[in-house]
């Protein structure tokens, strides 16, 4: 560090950016995009529909592994085999949750968690919701269970679980 | 001089306007089954590092570096991506190698540009927000003004450049990965409808989806690998100013500063006369031609007659795109100049099949990433190790 | 080894800010003339130039690398961009360190930038597009939800309450206090952390590192030319990364291994046997509270589970028997992601010459370690420094 | 290929949609600042010289991107410029067609080495060609908000001297 020396940079309140202070451009980005879901991702999401997890299943390492993939990341060659799971697991980790996506703050909050896939190898989950729980009671560990939306509102997406519940 | 690196594999996907049935993933998983197959190799054993070559606006993805490793063979291990085309990634393959710290080194990139709905949208992104994107034009107007500073000062013409396209979507007809491959006669395409004056539609190349993954590896286990090497005798890459206004317009700096640092590193003073053949970047017709002029192929001004008189095509003087080029194969994005690498080796292998050029010892692969950018690489490959 | 040295000869950085009137291109070019002129080097000695920026999205530029290129000394250079998510700020030094390694080079530029303040109406919205796009995104996730996953992990794996780990932020936001760049720097007590703002238990207000503006920027050179331009060179002796699987749901998040294997292969290279005893001063990234332990731990300066008393005991202040983020960190200094990473690399190599001002860690260290951490919890870069 | 199995049949391709969900406010720099508010305020054009290089940036930037000098001297320049090249957009950004074909030029003001990029409006654009000098169409005061906008667009100039 050299003493003494002044560092660059200018700071700016908030106020300074929004009441005009300063001279600033827009921008709606306006990027939007459609993924193709592909072989794994595709089946993934049918079968959700179908009010049913899959995985995928490696011969040479014997994971079963969710989300599905049709390459073993472990042992780089394809997988083998479609495995239904089951809709139970555990609960790897939750947390606690104030704020939306975009950082705003919400009143109830929401519990986000790694669920263990029952039918998968251990430690295999995916990111979801938990509820019918007050957040103190939610332990790692803990038995829970898909909640399904109504097979008709059902359109192959990971919503078409509405959340995980003790079980 | 520092030692040799070569290739000893490479793989990739068919490459076509869209790929619907695959997801990125199993994309760059195909690629990468086959260069590791070409080089001989497991990946979980053999392969020291990995590179991968994105931008996340172009994938749609935050950091879509998280998304690189499972599907080829780098999930926990050393792997970070280029922001930046193939051939950025190809020099920083190199650079790692010739440390002496690596011995194999992977490189990735891929297109699924057919993912991307708003495609010109994202792409005026790349402007500067402040004194360019304003005026809301399309950012292709930067070709369209490119091309007329290009025409103004080297006294290339339309017509040359509508020689360039259909050259390359000719040669792409006996390339079976190409995408575009189309028989053309230069009046058709200066009839196209125009985009951006000078520039017409046909002038520039569309964009297909594929992927591309190359293996390099040190002297020392090239040779021990079962696998047919190329050497990269030299590589250099440069960009001239991000800014539109005080960047070069009528020439490609960025091209002709890297191909002075390839060129020194592989000894190749005289280069018309010392390389066989060129895949050189043709996103846009005229680019072909200014980039000949920058990489020192063709003396300023002359790459647009020598287009004419066929000097550039198959059974020319100077084969430039055998592989049909972007405008033949479609623009991979950032795999663009990596397919190029990939086909240069193809060529020096003698496994390039119905578009094989006969007695080809030294070859060019070089690329440019597209507008708004001043950026581009080169690589010059040989069959031997010695230039 | 045979691996050719590479040194550290000058630094610079801005400020860091919550918003800043300068553009990027503006602050690149503010970090890298300090830099240069740190070591009183001018831009025509500059070969090359590496530049660390995270997601384009917080800027709101996509391929940033390009854009920023004149104003991290780029014009007419070789640039290349490296990117691994939130370690890329240690990562570019890497990057840095395998240009002149290569022997290709032998002065570089290495300049880490970041403007988060462009992304409205808050940063943490462009968070959402790191998540997996179609089995994550659905969900709204928040950034901080991984993060509060992860420690609510670790906390359960270890038995660890909040009190422990809230100490890091006491320690960190005070060490900033020295720090004239800093942007968060308070005395507070463990108190204010418990009963600040929960975000996402177990992660409270005062547990996290604010959204920053702001630029860095090293000057790395060969042997020869450190010698000639400096009597103080800080030499790179191990670099390491590693990348884990995207998978994260399908990882065992209490430990982060990928950080261990970075370590492990940078420790390789410089030797080191028994970091413990070998390391003076580290810099592991802290964007959260917990992460700075997590990283001790993955770094093996101490056995799992270890790092709250480590911190409890007081060997981690700055006065400590292993001074850790003396700098003040991202907790305290800021976090601008790229510019943070290399602003714990410049930490180092101050706290090497003894030029840390109010910050120097007593005893005079002569190995020192940086440490950055990113994507969906999931890369670790490593550099070890030397006198 | 690679994989063991694949999707067979058209009905079981599956797109999945989405967005970048931001929007993005940006600060105009220290130079912009300067360039944008003459620009509004007194409808003038400053570059920024580097005595070194001997160039004079435009759009004006703070430091000089040749040798890293930073940039004090500021220089009135234009508001006449020479057409140094010209491209007429027959798209929209969706890639639709415009109605209108708009011509843009990239334009060397007077004094300045840096060139601006900017739309041309003329009866007869068509007929513009490189080197023909072009003035700028300013927005009344009133309207002008700080932004390359202020600039409505350029057309020839008229004849007299430069």
């Amino acid at each position: 560090m050299v003493s003494g020396r002044e560092y660059p940079g200018t700071p700016l309140s908030d106020e300074d950016l929004h009441q005009g202070k300063v001279l600033t451009v827009e921008r709606d980005p306006n990027a939007r995009y459609a993924w193709d879901t592909g072989v794994a991702i595709g089946r993934f999401l049918a079968e959700l529909k179908n009010g049913r997890i899959i995985g995928r299943r490696c011969y040479r390492c014997r994971r079963t592994v969710v989300p599905p993939r049709m390459f073993c990341e472990q042992c780089f060659r394809p997988t083998d085999e479609w495995v239904y799971l089951k809709d139970t697991g555990r609960v790897n980790t939750y947390s606690i949750s104030y704020l939306r996506w975009d950082a705003s703050r919400v009143e109830e909050p929401t519990i986000p968690a790694v669920v263990e896939i029952d039918g998968a190898d251990k430690g295999m989950g995916f990111l979801h919701l938990l509820s019918e729980v007050k957040p103190d009671d939610v332990k790692i560990g803990m038995r829970v269970k898909a909640v399904w939306k109504r097979p008709r509102d059902r359109v192959g997406s990971i919503r078409d679980i509405l959340y995980f519940k003790p079980y | 001089m520092p030692d040799r690196v070569a290739i000893v594999g490479v793989g990739h996907t068919q490459f076509r306007a869209t790929s619907p049935g695959l997801s990125y993933k199993e994309l760059m998983f195909e690629a990468a089954t086959k260069a590791y197959a070409d080089a001989g190799i497991d990946p979980r054993r053999d392969i020291d590092s990995f590179v991968c070559c994105s931008e996340d606006l172009s994938e749609g993805t935050g950091i879509f570096d998280e998304y690189v490793p499972d599907q080829i063979g780098a999930a926990m291990r050393p792997v970070h991506t280029i922001a930046g085309d193939g051939l950025q990634g190809v020099v920083a393959a190199y650079m790692q190698i010739l440390t002496g710290a690596f011995d194999v080194v992977a490189v990735e990139a891929h297109s699924k540009a057919s993912n991307i709905l708003t495609p010109n949208h994202v792409l005026a992104l790349a402007m500067d927000p402040i004194y360019v994107r304003p005026l809301g034009a399309h950012p292709h107007i930067v070709a369209g003004l490119e091309m007329s500073r290009y025409l103004y000062e080297s006294a290339a013409n339309r017509e040359q450049c509508a020689q360039v396209v259909v050259k390359n979507r000719g040669n792409a007809l006996f390339n079976d990965a190409a995408a575009y491959g189309a028989d053309l006669d230069p009046e058709e395409v200066l009839q196209a409808a125009a985009a951006f004056a000078p520039l017409s539609r046909l002038d520039a190349a569309a964009p297909a989806d594929g992927a591309v993954v190359v293996v390099l590896a040190s002297a020392a286990r090239a040779r021990a690998l079962d696998a047919e090497a190329v050497w990269v005798l030299g590589a250099g890459w440069c960009t001239d100013s991000p800014a539109l206004d005080s960047r070069q317009w009528g020439t490609a700096e960025y091209a002709r500063l890297a191909a002075r640092q390839a060129y020194r590193l592989a000894g190749i003073s005289t280069p018309s006369r010392e390389i066989d053949f060129a895949e050189v970047d043709d996103t846009f017709s005229y680019k072909e031609l200014q980039h000949l002029e920058a990489l020192n192929l063709f003396r300023p001004g002359e790459a647009g007659p020598a287009t004419a008189e066929g000097l550039t095509a198959m059974d020319g003087d100077l084969p430039v795109n055998p592989s049909g080029g972007s405008l033949g194969v479609g623009h991979l994005g950032e795999a663009t100049g990596l397919y190029r690498l990939v086909e240069a080796v193809r060529q020096l292998r003698g496994e390039a099949g119905p578009h094989q050029l006969p007695d080809v010892e030294v070859g060019l692969a070089q690329s440019w990433r597209g507008v708004p950018t001043t950026t581009g690489a080169v690589v010059v490959l040989g069959k031997e190790p010695e230039a | 080894m045979g691996l050719r040295r590479v040194a550290i000869v000058g630094a610079g950085m801005t400020k860091f800010m919550r918003r800043a009137m300068e553009t990027g291109r503006e602050l690149s070019w503010q970090a890298s003339r300090m830099a240069l002129d740190s070591c009183e080097l001018t831009l025509k000695d500059v070969d090359g130039v590496v530049i660390g920026t995270a997601p384009d999205v917080f800027d709101g530029v996509h391929m940033k690398g390009e854009y920023l290129a004149d104003g991290a000394g780029a014009w007419g250079k070789p640039v290349l961009r490296g990117y691994v998510g939130g370690g890329t700020g240690v990562f570019s030094p890497i990057q840095g360190w395998y240009h002149v390694a290569s022997g290709l080079f032998d002065v570089v530029l290495v300049v880490a930038e970041e403007k988060m303040s462009t992304c409205h109406p808050h940063p943490q919205g462009a968070f959402l597009s790191i998540f997996d796009n179609i089995l994550e995104r659905p969900l709204e996730p928040n950034l901080i939800w991984i993060f509060a996953l992860e420690m609510r992990r670790y906390m359960a794996a270890y038995g660890l309450s909040k009190r422990d780990i809230a100490l890091v932020s006491v320690k960190n936001k005070r060490n900033a206090l020295d720090h004239p760049c800093a942007q968060v720097a308070e005395n507070i007590t463990v108190d204010d952390v418990l009963n600040s703002e929960v975000m996402v238990w177990p992660v409270n207000r005062l547990d996290v590192s604010p959204v920053s503006d702001g630029a860095a920027a090293l000057v790395l050179c060969a042997e020869h030319v450190a010698k000639r331009v400096t009597d103080k060179p800080v030499w790179i002796d191990g670099v390491g990364w590693h990348l884990d699987s995207a998978y994260w749901t399908n990882r065992e998040l209490c430990y982060p291994k990928y950080v261990e294997y970075a370590a492990r292969m940078a420790y390789r290279m410089a030797g080191i046997t028994e970091p413990r005893k070998q390391i003076h001063v580290v810099e592991p990234y802290d964007p959260f509270s917990y992460k700075e332990l997590h990283h001790l731990e993955g770094l093996l300066l101490c056995g799992k589970g270890e790092a709250p008393q480590l911190t409890a005991d007081g060997v981690t202040q700055r006065n400590g028997d292993l001074p850790v983020c003396p700098s003040g960190g991202l907790l305290g200094v800021g976090n601008p992601i790229a510019a943070a990473g290399l602003m714990k690399v410049a930490e180092i190599f101050w706290q090497l010459r003894g030029e840390a001002g109010k910050r120097q860690v007593p005893g005079k260290p002569t190995c020192g370690l940086a440490q950055a951490w990113g994507d969906l919890m999931q890369v670790g870069t490593v550099i070890v420094l030397r006198t | 290929m690679g994989s063991l199995e694949h999707i067979e049949r058209v009905d079981e391709l599956g797109q999945w949609p989405g967005e970048m969900p931001v929007n993005f406010l940006y600060t105009v720099g220290v130079a912009g600042e300067r360039f944008l508010r003459e620009l509004k305020d007194r409808g003038r054009f400053l570059g920024s010289r580097c005595p070194d290089c001997q160039y004079t940036y435009l759009p004006p930037r703070l430091y000089c991107e040749r040798c890293f000098a930073e940039l004090t001297d500021w220089v009135e320049v234009g508001p006449r410029g020479t057409v140094e090249a010209l491209s007429v957009a027959h798209q929209d950004l969706d890639g639709e067609p415009l109605a209108e074909p708009e011509t843009f030029a990239l334009i060397r003001l007077d004094g300045a080495d840096g060139l601006l990029l900017h739309r041309i409006k003329a009866p007869a654009a068509e007929e513009l060609e490189l080197g023909a000098t072009v003035e700028p169409v300013f927005l009344a005061k009133a309207a002008r908000k700080g932004s390359i906008l202020d600039i409505q667009h350029f057309r020839p100039a008229s004849s007299g001297r430069r």
